[in-house]
């Protein structure tokens, strides 16, 4: 009489809010369409050529990493309207606390191909200077970056800044402690931050089902978060929530939360291998629902010239994927004094002591290298 | 010049912190309107405003993860962790964020936050709240970790790490807290003095240190030995990272015999790591492998044993006694 | 422009629960009434006589303390209907997983008026075995306890057992990671686990504000629990919610969560000063909704004999209180070798050596004294 | 006798426990259908059902307090945490209540928990991955830790930490997974053989003691010394908590030098545990101090430079030349 744990998927898109179907059909969307009443044909189309170049970008770190260029990566296939949608609707001021898988979000931002790739390159631990680009480093610690964010948002509404903080996360991240006392920080201190969770399905191979019975974004309303159930594969309807949130967080109403739906279409990371764990149907009948090919139907429905936008976009995404490459080649190799640098901020007589010792140690090998030659 | 008690001196240090740094925020359970359960933040809400010292939710992962978040703000967090005990909750954010973000952003991101936490026993208090977490701190790379002993130094080195631009875990010895002393609160301490050892008793037969709550209990032992003809040189840590090898080997190398002192269990404890680096330093110089005098290797135990548990002056002059091969509890394998 | 934090109380008791008021009125409740169709005037008094023997048995525990009988003290004073209501609805089974001010619940589990003291008093960590009385001893790393009880309560589930688990936790417990971490794994499992929270109103000097912005029992139905919010001063409502939470669990239909309102009327421990934080207003409003005031007026209105019931009371408590004396001076001191015992369950190595050690250091006194002699 | 992988050594170790207890559970992160990241619960799930092999919700510290409680309910969990990194979230689980609980209801509830870690560098990866987190786990009384460095002893150890009814750490060196090795998997152990120390290799000049991923490393240090004429005996510790100083003291009474290596980083790692007792055992026996080679104090750098973190052949034979004093890098102070 052994119980069974049923991993049924997430109960389905009930009170998912929606413009842009997977066919391409615009809907109506009184909650959301006040938002995006600026996101026009042009508008759109530079959408498509953001979620073009990061699939591409995406594309190029895999097979950076196949070519062992990369030591790893984090695809972010199926993700490009959760990414774009967010990224774009933010306001350069407003501050990023990412975790290891917003490529697009990064994308967004600015970032220097160079500063992406650096950590999966194993050249550092980290890229990007977070000052520069308003965007925290990778997060790997699942969940650990959203206490950053409810901190900055607490200093930002010290402050009076009309900035917001926003805080990416996915759903197996929801069951760490971290989110939930997160959650309880933002509202307790009614902090400008919005928590963003890709909710695509899968916590490498657990299925969301395994971290919650129901809605995650009704676990976000019982602590008291205003909170949006989008449709992650749809940029525009993404775009419109996180307008939206931030809106609403910027008036000192408290925090707010986004559960976008979407699916992680790829490996978790380069090391995985889904097909252990699940089902090709169900990829398929995600791969009906991609967020770029309704954003191209429901454009070409528009009248745009699909074959020009698709030529920019191929360009742009190639772009990208040259710069990609470019960095990689270029990027030196780091000093053996990395090691020691930027542990401390200043002088710690331990380590420095560490740090002469291994010069020394270092230098017993040029000697021997000398007295051989 | 002012008598004040050691707690008095971290209140007072506070105060002068926030006067005169306003990104000085203070942050912790019960700190604001009760003035912490020890009253070490009395009257700062009152004075400063509920925006400056911060009452948080019960949680002390998202205390320091958001501390770590204001920090990235620019703020200059100080978070009081109520006991010893209630810190490992916030053990990851310590250990993987607090300590390794600056490493992580390659030097971009700086972290100048506090931990404030009353260690140690000797006050009859139940489970979890008489722990000296120490170790676990000092081996984490990427934190500093600092121990006043008398109020002066509680004075001056809480200010000294709350303007230190790395994390510093701020280890009070909370049964010290009512010790009264005087404090010069015009003392402007010399730059990197906050990880500088002090003597704080001279001698020429045998160094013994120690830390925090253990110094007085240390120089009373000293003391003592002095009737028994044995002249000991009382080292106060002060920094337990790092540690400042120059002043203890200097004292080792005068005395050749070392005792060490503290209240955390001896396996893995900060003693092992002043004995193995010591050794490694002074060996031809020691007439005798260095002793440690510490906590057993138990949980923390009922108040009605503690005084079995802490080391006390008798067990202190028991390992003085073996280090000078004048007797002492003799160690099991020889014994 | 320096923004502050209103520590407004809970939102109020919209939606609470109540069977019968301040005033000993008795209410019509649908919800709860099934539930304690055999709580008659006789089982009233009994669960009155509860009420005042654990007052009485807090109010010695205070004493001992001021006396120097006991280290520390946590009065539960307020909240012997939160407490009696939910211990007196358990089976035997049941296994409970406390936090420290549990004294009413382990006074109906019967555990040895030593065994409750043990601890206040420094002679031990903790008092009882846990499997004479299913309950786990005291808690005091707040939240801790709960995770230990989502795992007993999958073993239910896995044994096929009947029996539930109970938790008990307070307002300020809610803001930890664990206890969110609990409600998810209890739902991801579906177990048999009951979450007891008894919102007295304050963490030490923390009104519940400071915790959450809505109502507790909200925050659990986010995670996807049933909910009951239960006047916690009101014995019968918290019988029939805990039995109703009770029933709900044992069906398999996942966990069950109980926030019961009540109020801490006396300090947080001896050790704290509540008039630096709180209004005596705040009390006074509170004392007028006393959990045994309003049973005493309930039942007068009943046409109990009251005298006669006060007096079987007050004999009862008074037994109690001997007992807790009694116990307190026959306790012997422990054992100095009690230091080293139990920190294993068999042989390490490392630390006989050090209980070895300890013993000769302490016999070498005992020949210094017999020299001296 | 079978030829095995150190991984399925661990899978075939955790089956024959499985069979022989019907209360043996797993549970973690994605151990169920995918076997684990490494693959060290493959096929499990499938032969033990969801029940024995449970998939969890992501969150250690839930991992750690629900595996406590159902050992409570009689059960043996053994927890598999997915990367070293990732244990830090469960941490007051583990020092506050796994270890202490035995302790705390006077040994009425024992708590048979085994968590295995993963453990260790040079694989590659990015943070988090690599770290070796043993001295916190070996400072905290009320645990055991262990970290086999062999299939023989991924077999066997396995199986003898989840029959322990204490809670066992348990540090798989996870770069030594593919090392293939005999395993005979009739044997059985003597009682108490899991918190001894193993001579890997018997010498007469020097004992280095070794554990988990670098026992391996320091063999082949031992075979490079023998070049040079240096015998050098090899330890493998195997158990970090009781540590069997019996074993290492004879050695070192032997051999009269010793030297130390783990990848952790060095202050207060436990290389400072040993040095320190054995110095305070066999002082009259050592001819040089204790030398200590492990990882530096810094957090575990990105992989392409994490070949000069972890100590290999040369720096081990550095340290070698140091307690041979015939040379090796000189320390500060002195050079
Ligand atoms: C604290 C912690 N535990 C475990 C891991 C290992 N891990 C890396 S990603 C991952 C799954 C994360 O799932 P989700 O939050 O849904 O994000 P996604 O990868 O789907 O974007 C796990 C378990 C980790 N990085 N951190
Ligand atoms: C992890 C942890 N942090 C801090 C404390 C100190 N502390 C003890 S009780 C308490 C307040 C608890 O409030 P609540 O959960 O509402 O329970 P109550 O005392 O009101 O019954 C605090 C902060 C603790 N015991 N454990
Ligand atoms: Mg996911
Ligand atoms: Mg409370």
């Amino acid at each position: 009489m052994s119980p069974t744990f049923d991993s049924t998927a997430d109960p389905g898109p009930d009170a998912l809010l929606q413009i842009v179907g997977p066919d391409g059909t615009r809907h109506l969307c009184p909650e959301l369409d006040p938002w995006v009443t600026d996101i026009d044909a042009d508008a759109l189309e530079n959408l498509y050529i953001d979620m073009v170049s990061i699939r591409r970008l995406d594309a190029e770190g895999t097979a950076l990493q196949r070519q062992g260029e990369l030591g790893l990566w984090a695809p972010l296939l199926g993700q490009e309207a959760a990414q774009i949608g967010s990224g774009r609707a933010l306001e350069n001021d407003d501050f990023i606390f990412p975790s290891y898988r917003e490529h697009g979000v990064a994308y967004c931002r600015g970032v220097a191909p160079s500063d992406l790739l650096r950590m999966w390159r194993g050249a550092a631990p980290s890229g990007w200077n977070p000052y520069e680009v308003n965007m925290a480093n990778q997060q790997i610690v699942i969940g650990a970056q959203t206490l950053h964010a409810a901190g900055y948002a607490m200093g930002l509404r010290f402050d009076g800044s009309s900035a917001a903080a926003i805080t990416y996360f996915g759903d197996g991240a929801t069951s760490q402690g971290d989110v939930s006392e997160a959650m309880v920080f933002a509202a307790s201190y009614q902090s400008p931050l919005v928590f963003f969770c890709q909710n695509n399905q899968w916590a490498i191979s657990e299925p969301v089902a395994r971290q919650t019975t129901g809605h995650i974004a009704d676990r976000a309303a019982g602590f008291g978060l205003a909170t949006w159930r989008v449709d992650g594969n749809d940029v525009i309807a993404v775009m419109a929530a996180t307008r939206a949130a931030l809106a609403h967080v910027r008036t000192g109403s408290g925090p707010a939360f986004i559960e976008a739906l979407t699916y992680r279409m790829g490996a978790h990371t380069t090391a995985d291998d889904p097909t252990r764990y699940r089902d090709a149907l169900e990829l398929e009948e995600w791969a009906a629902k991609d967020p770029l090919d309704r954003v191209a139907a429901h454009l070409d429905g528009l009248g745009s010239d699909m074959n020009a936008l698709k030529v920019r976009a191929d360009d742009a995404a190639e772009k990208l994927a040259a710069g990609l490459r470019e960095a990689i080649t270029s990027m030196p190799d780091p000093e053996v004094s990395d090691l020691f640098a930027h542990v401390y901020s200043h002088d710690h007589a331990g380590l420095d002591e560490q740090r002469d010792f291994h010069q020394r140690y270092l230098r017993s090998f040029e000697s021997t290298a000398e007295a051989t030659a | 010049m002012k008598s004040l008690t050691f707690s008095q001196a971290l209140n007072t240090g506070l105060r002068a912190s926030m006067e005169r740094d306003s990104k000085v925020v203070l942050m912790g359970e019960d700190i604001g309107k009760l003035g912490g359960v020890f009253r070490i933040t009395d009257g700062l809400q009152k004075d400063f405003g509920q925006h400056r010292v911060i009452d948080t939710p019960l949680a002390e992962s998202g205390i320091v993860g958001t501390a770590i978040g204001l920090a990235f703000r620019g703020y200059r967090p100080v978070v009081e962790i109520q006991f010893d005990g209630f810190v490992y909750p916030a053990f990851d954010q310590i250990v993987s964020q607090l300590a390794k973000m600056h490493f992580r952003s390659r030097g971009n991101v700086k972290l100048p936050v506090t931990i404030r936490i009353p260690f140690g026993g000797g006050i009859g208090s139940p489970e979890h709240h008489s722990e000296s977490p120490e170790a676990y701190f000092a081996h984490t790379a990427g934190l500093r970790v600092v121990a006043p002993a008398n109020p002066q130094d509680a004075y001056t080195m809480l200010q000294q790490a709350i303007a230190d631009d790395d994390p510093v875990i701020f280890l009070e010895p909370k049964r010290r807290y009512h010790t009264r002393g005087e404090v010069d609160t015009e003392l402007i301490p010399e730059p990197g003095s906050l990880y500088r050892a002090k003597v704080a008793r001279s001698g020429k037969d045998l160094t013994l240190v120690a830390y925090g709550p253990l110094v007085k209990t240390a120089l009373d032992a000293a003391t003592a030995a002095e009737d028994e003809g044995i002249d000991i040189e009382v080292i106060d840590l002060r920094s337990l990272s790092p540690v400042d090898f120059a002043t203890l080997n200097a004292s080792v190398r005068k005395t050749g015999r070392l005792v060490i002192t503290h209240e955390a269990s001896r396996f893995g404890g900060l003693g092992a790591e002043l004995a193995a680096s010591i050794t490694e330093s002074c060996f031809d110089y020691l007439d005798h492998a260095p002793v440690r005098v510490t906590g057993f290797d138990i949980p923390y135990p009922p108040a009605k044993l503690e005084s079995h548990h802490l080391p006390d002056l008798d067990r202190i002059l028991d390992g003085v006694d073996r280090a000078m091969r004048r007797g002492g509890t003799s160690r099991g394998e020889e014994g």
